[in-house]
């Protein structure tokens, strides 16, 4: 049966979403996303000279600072920001210019769940703003699994806590690619997961149930991205 | 990954740990193209594994879990605590995973490891979401008095795959573990009935030994990690340090005793996890966690 | 550092092989040492002493404190040491902050003795007042003005001066309380009691030059020191605690004959100081 | 869920800490037994092992009793950045405890001065000028304190010295002896450590018979302390010989 959720949402129906971009001056680049409730401030300093201590002079680095809405810094914060770091390492190319540190700044405005999600979201609006060289861009979904088996996307804050397991998973967005469609090897290219951290246990084939909802929810979201950056493409070069 | 290619005249004559140092992945892919390792295993095979128990006599329970060089030290203290109100007759766990600067030349002394807090957090909540342990059976007084367990996980020996050692030592620990007897003593404090102190104890006839029958936990749904790299189609389990530092796509997934995923992460790496490797890490962990069950069933022997 | 050419670092080795150092003193010989007592008035007790150009000052300030639990009947004494940066361009900044961190371990070895308290210099047991409740904590500070070599014993020469200069007032514990509250006590400002200092050490420190030990080296010896030990000897001339601050190895029968050597120094050392501090105190009284 | 461990709850642990009750006799110092049962003059039985840290340069794994402590050495490598230009090796030392190491997690002694009470024993013996501008990196980890830790982490440490291949003029041996009334103790145990009325510790290169290392607190007297340095002498003398073959078989083992 139908399971419904209090907002009257389907299970597939994701939250309203807002993205603006180049909303603070002083970073290269910055934007912010919001699902819902849940608001996110991304804000990224351009490649500076120099890597840190353990990193890899050949590549390009980057550094991850989570601020939490309030309180400080904690494990969770932490466990965040290499999730975000390792996440984001591996869409944007990263030999472009080596030895140098980009520090992204994540600010939580507001936490009405799936907050990793939209914080992936908004890392890559505000690298796109930033100018930064990117393979492809990377598409978040938080995909919750109600007690009765059923998949529910984009929960909120009290959803999140009732459900019995939940997993934020990260795809690439969906190319429209003008490669004929045989010539990718196996399965297309955005079928691959970039990111999946899951919460609770879940049993395997609930897993992949998940992975499936969440990667037919990535088109609509990818549309979303394309279309935002076009429209943000006329009005910086109408003003420009 | 674009190294020059000019290292085909190069490496022929070069010998062996030079051209391991200057084209570490060119090393790797030629001995993956034959399903080989450098230190000679298959690509699905994990290191061998072995576990002690009790060596701490400071502790309340302890462990040692060793695959092949990552070495990793559990020890389990218990304290009293007051429990909170909204979970009365609850005990509580808390996680604690040190990185000393002994394990690895990364680490300096004066700042933690930067993965130190991240396999802390991911312990605790394996442990808890798995609900390996019933927080019920910490309870001691209802609402007046519980047992906190405090875990401390050093790493001995960083050589990859860090969180399954972490994971089994705990598990190990939590086996191992001796809750002390204790008694309520007049004035409501929790004191330890300790041998020899039985009989200078004036007061001992009135406070009855709080959790006599209660000193073992049971471990319901015990939970077992491997963590398999990927790189373009091959699927290496269990790496060591090098390998994890060469190809950076790490896949953790942790099962618990009735084959159901407690975690499945990925994070990052230019590899993406299609469902067909999905797949095949499940059916990795599934088997390395009968291996485990097994090495953790002897140790419950003897 | 002292930045000492070739000939000059010959010349103080020559001159302490000679038993003639660059300042005409001998090897076991002292410079003049001045001590003044009740510099600041806010503490309890404190004291200046400048051995030749080393010029610092040791403050003691008592409080009112709980009994740490390992050691209930005990009082409790810190000790701790600031190089300020007018001694040595290098201590500005936390330049100063290891050796003052390694004096002040020094001091406190050498004036709490043992765990069980044997061979202390403070009685601890004489700063309880309620056992397990209340009692007195020593905050002793010791603060180096200029520096010319020797700090420890200048420290040590200071301290002693200050405890003998302290002055704790007299306590009175207000009726029995229930077992875990803090009971009331009245500080009485007049009537003061005197700290015993008798069993307080002196630190003489001997720094190996060459193949001759010397005692109070100034800064240019100590920079061509090859080890140096610091030896604590109290009035009855038992050895009270004992540090041998790195450098170079040293054969075991030279550390014994050091001991005797210090010994014998420690007792002129000792009547000297306690006749400087009994006329700091006369001139004290009067002014 | 595991509750969130508020770090407000505070927690007491129910063992009761034994107050160390100092021997009741003082002066007929006979009949006393140490705790573990060993003679006077008698060391713990000692445990020693090179290459515990496969990621180290040079490591060493000890057990004196149950005093268990690992040592790895990082070889000279580029210093911090802040470090000034020096034409002599540094040397670096950092020794810290595990949480659960002694009984009652309070009693927080004092191990910042280890680390540089380890420097000063070590700088003595090793050639620094074999390693100019570079640092060498000692980081010691006390797994359990059993009583006179800090000798045991100096041998141990000399120990990853050499199976790092660092140049030293000769090992380290340190020993400490604890005094209680007349008697003298070598190697003691946190009990009598608690009790003591006085600590002679001693670190010297045994076979140079040079002492780079001493420590004495409480009271002594003279004949007191030759008879502890003769004591420690030996005893030094005896573990360097057990280092040395510790040393001879790693070397035998790893050439098969």
């Amino acid at each position: 049966m139908e399971i419904d959720r209090e907002d009257g949402r389907t299970p597939n129906q994701l939250r309203p979403l807002a993205c603006s971009r180049n909303i603070l001056h002083r970073p290269h680049g910055s934007a912010s996303w919001s699902q819902g409730d849940t608001k996110v401030l991304a804000a990224v300093y351009g490649p500076k000279a120099g890597t840190k201590k353990n990193e890899n002079p050949e590549k390009a680095c980057f550094e991850l600072i989570w601020k939490p809405k309030s309180g400080q810094i904690g494990k969770a914060e932490k466990e965040y920001e290499m999730i975000l770091k390792r996440t984001i390492q591996s869409i944007c190319v990263l030999t472009v210019n080596p030895n140098t540190t980009t520090s992204v700044i994540i600010q939580v405005v507001h936490d009405d769940g799936s907050l990793l999600p939209c914080a992936i979201n908004a890392a890559c609006a505000a690298l796109v703003d930033a100018g930064i060289p990117m393979k492809h861009l990377a598409v978040a979904i938080c995909c919750c699994l109600a007690d009765n088996g059923y998949v529910v996307l984009d929960p909120n804050k009290l959803e999140e806590k009732k459900m019995t397991a939940f997993a934020y998973l990260v795809f690439p967005n969906t190319t429209l690619s003008v490669l004929p469609e045989g010539s990718s090897e196996g399965e297309p290219v955005e079928h691959g997961l970039i990111t999946s951290v899951t919460y609770g246990v879940m049993s395997v084939d609930d897993y992949f149930l998940c992975v499936e909802n969440g990667r037919a929810a990535t088109a609509s979201l990818s549309a979303f991205i394309r279309k935002n950056f076009q429209q943000g493409q006329r009005d910086s070069s109408k003003s420009g | 990954m674009g190294l020059p290619d000019s290292s085909q005249d190069l490496s022929s004559e070069m010998e062996v740990d030079a051209f391991r140092k200057i084209f570490p992945l060119r090393f790797f892919e030629r001995h993956l193209s034959e399903s080989l390792r450098p230190d000679g295993r298959p690509l699905g095979k994990a290191r061998d594994t072995i576990v002690n128990l009790g060596l701490v006599s400071s502790a309340d329970g302890s462990a040692l879990a060793k695959i092949g060089y990552t070495t990793m030290l559990a020890a389990i203290r218990m304290e009293v605590m007051t429990p909170s109100t909204d979970s009365p007759d609850e005990g509580c766990i808390a996680v604690e995973f040190h990185m000393p600067p002994i394990c690895s030349p990364t680490v300096r002394p004066g700042r933690p490891a930067d993965a130190a807090p991240v396999i802390s957090k991911r312990l605790l909540d394996t442990i808890s979401s798995c609900n390996m342990i019933d927080l019920k059976e910490l309870c001691l007084v209802s609402g007046k008095a519980a047992w906190m367990g405090y875990l401390d996980i050093y790493c001995l020996d960083a050589d990859g795959a860090l969180f399954d050692a972490a994971l089994l030592s705990a598990v190990a620990a939590f086996s191992n573990l001796q809750i002390p007897v204790v008694a309520l003593n007049d004035n409501g404090r929790i004191v330890a009935i300790t041998g020899e102190e039985k009989q200078d104890n004036a007061s001992i006839t009135e406070k009855e030994a709080v959790n006599k029958e209660r000193r073992k936990l049971t471990l319901k749904n015990i939970p077992f990690s491997l963590t398999c790299i990927l790189h373009k189609n091959y699927i290496l389990a269990d790496p060591t340090a090098e390998e994890e530092s060469i190809m950076d796509t790490l896949v953790t997934v942790v099962l618990d005793s009735s084959d159901q995923i407690v975690s499945f992460n990925k994070s990052g790496g230019n590899a993406l996890a299609h469902t067909s490797a999905i797949k095949s890490c499940v059916e990795l962990a599934k088997k390395r966690g009968n291996e485990l069950k097994q090495i953790l069933g002897e140790m419950d022997v003897d | 550092m002292v930045g000492l050419s070739i000939g000059e670092q010959h010349f103080v080795k020559g001159g302490i092989a000679q038993d003639l150092r660059t300042d005409g003193r001998k090897r076991l010989t002292y410079r003049p040492i001045y001590v003044e007592t009740g510099v600041i008035p806010q503490a309890n007790g404190s004291a200046r002493v400048r051995i030749g150009g080393t010029d610092v000052i040791a403050s003691v300030k008592a409080e009112i404190g709980r009994p740490s639990s390992l050691q209930p009947d005990k009082g409790k004494v810190a000790v701790f040491i600031d190089c300020s940066p007018t001694a040595e361009p290098t201590f500005g900044g936390r330049g100063g902050e290891e050796l003052s961190s390694e004096l002040a371990l020094a001091l406190q070895r050498c004036l709490l003795g043992g765990k069980s308290g044997a061979g202390a210099g403070i009685n601890l047991s004489s700063l309880l007042i309620k056992e397990g409740k209340v009692c007195w904590d020593l905050y002793i500070d010791g603060l180096v003005i200029s520096s010319d070599g020797n700090l420890l014993d200048a420290l040590g020469a200071a301290i002693k001066a200050a405890l003998t200069n302290t002055a704790i007032p007299k306590v009175q514990v207000s009726a029995e309380v229930a077992d875990d509250e803090q009971p009331e006590i009245d500080i009485s400002d007049e009537e003061y009691q005197q700290f015993d200092t008798s069993s307080v050490p002196v630190i003489v420190t001997l720094t190996k030059v060459g193949a001759h030990y010397i005692v109070d080296a100034t800064t240019e010896e100590e920079s061509q020191m090859s080890s140096a030990v610091s030896i604590s000897v109290n009035r009855v001339g038992h050895i009270c605690g004992l540090t041998k601050r790195g450098g170079c190895g040293l054969d075991p029968s030279v550390i014994l004959d050091m001991i005797s050597v210090a010994k014998h120094v420690s007792e002129s050392l000792m009547n000297k100081l306690d006749s400087e501090i009994s006329a700091a105190e006369a001139c004290e009284d009067e002014s | 869920m595991a509750s969130k461990p508020g770090a407000a709850t505070s927690t007491y642990s129910p063992k009761i800490v034994a107050r160390t009750r100092p021997p009741i006799f003082k002066d007929s110092d006979l009949d006393w037994t140490r705790p573990d049962g060993r003679g006077f003059h008698q060391c713990r039985p000692a445990l020693l092992q090179t290459g515990a840290v496969s990621s180290a340069s040079g490591s060493a794994y000890a057990e004196f009793g149950n005093t268990k402590v690992i040592v790895s050495v990082f070889g000279p490598r580029e210093s911090k950045k802040a470090m000034v230009y020096s034409d002599v090796g540094r040397l670096n030392c950092n020794v810290s405890y595990t949480t659960f190491a002694s009984p009652s997690a309070g009693q927080g002694t004092d191990h910042k001065e280890y680390s540089s009470m380890l420097h000063k024993a070590l700088e003595g013996v090793i050639m620094t000028e074999t390693f100019p501008k570079t640092t060498v990196d000692v980081f010691a980890l006390v797994l359990e304190s059993g009583g006179s830790d800090l000798p045991v982490v100096i041998s141990c440490a000399s120990l990853a010295l050499v199976d790092a291949g660092i140049m030293m003029y000769d090992l380290i041996t340190a020993v400490s002896v604890s005094c209680i009334g007349k008697s003298l103790m070598i190697d003691p145990v946190t009990e009598e450590e608690g009790c003591e009325d006085g600590s002679f510790t001693m670190t010297c290169m045994p076979s140079r018979y040079e002492i780079t290392q001493l420590t004495i607190t409480g009271e002594w007297t003279t004949p007191n302390i030759n008879e502890a340095m003769q004591l420690c002498l030996d005893a030094c003398s005896k573990l360097g010989e057990i280092m040395r073959d510790c040393l001879k078989q790693a070397a035998s083992a790893s050439d098969e």
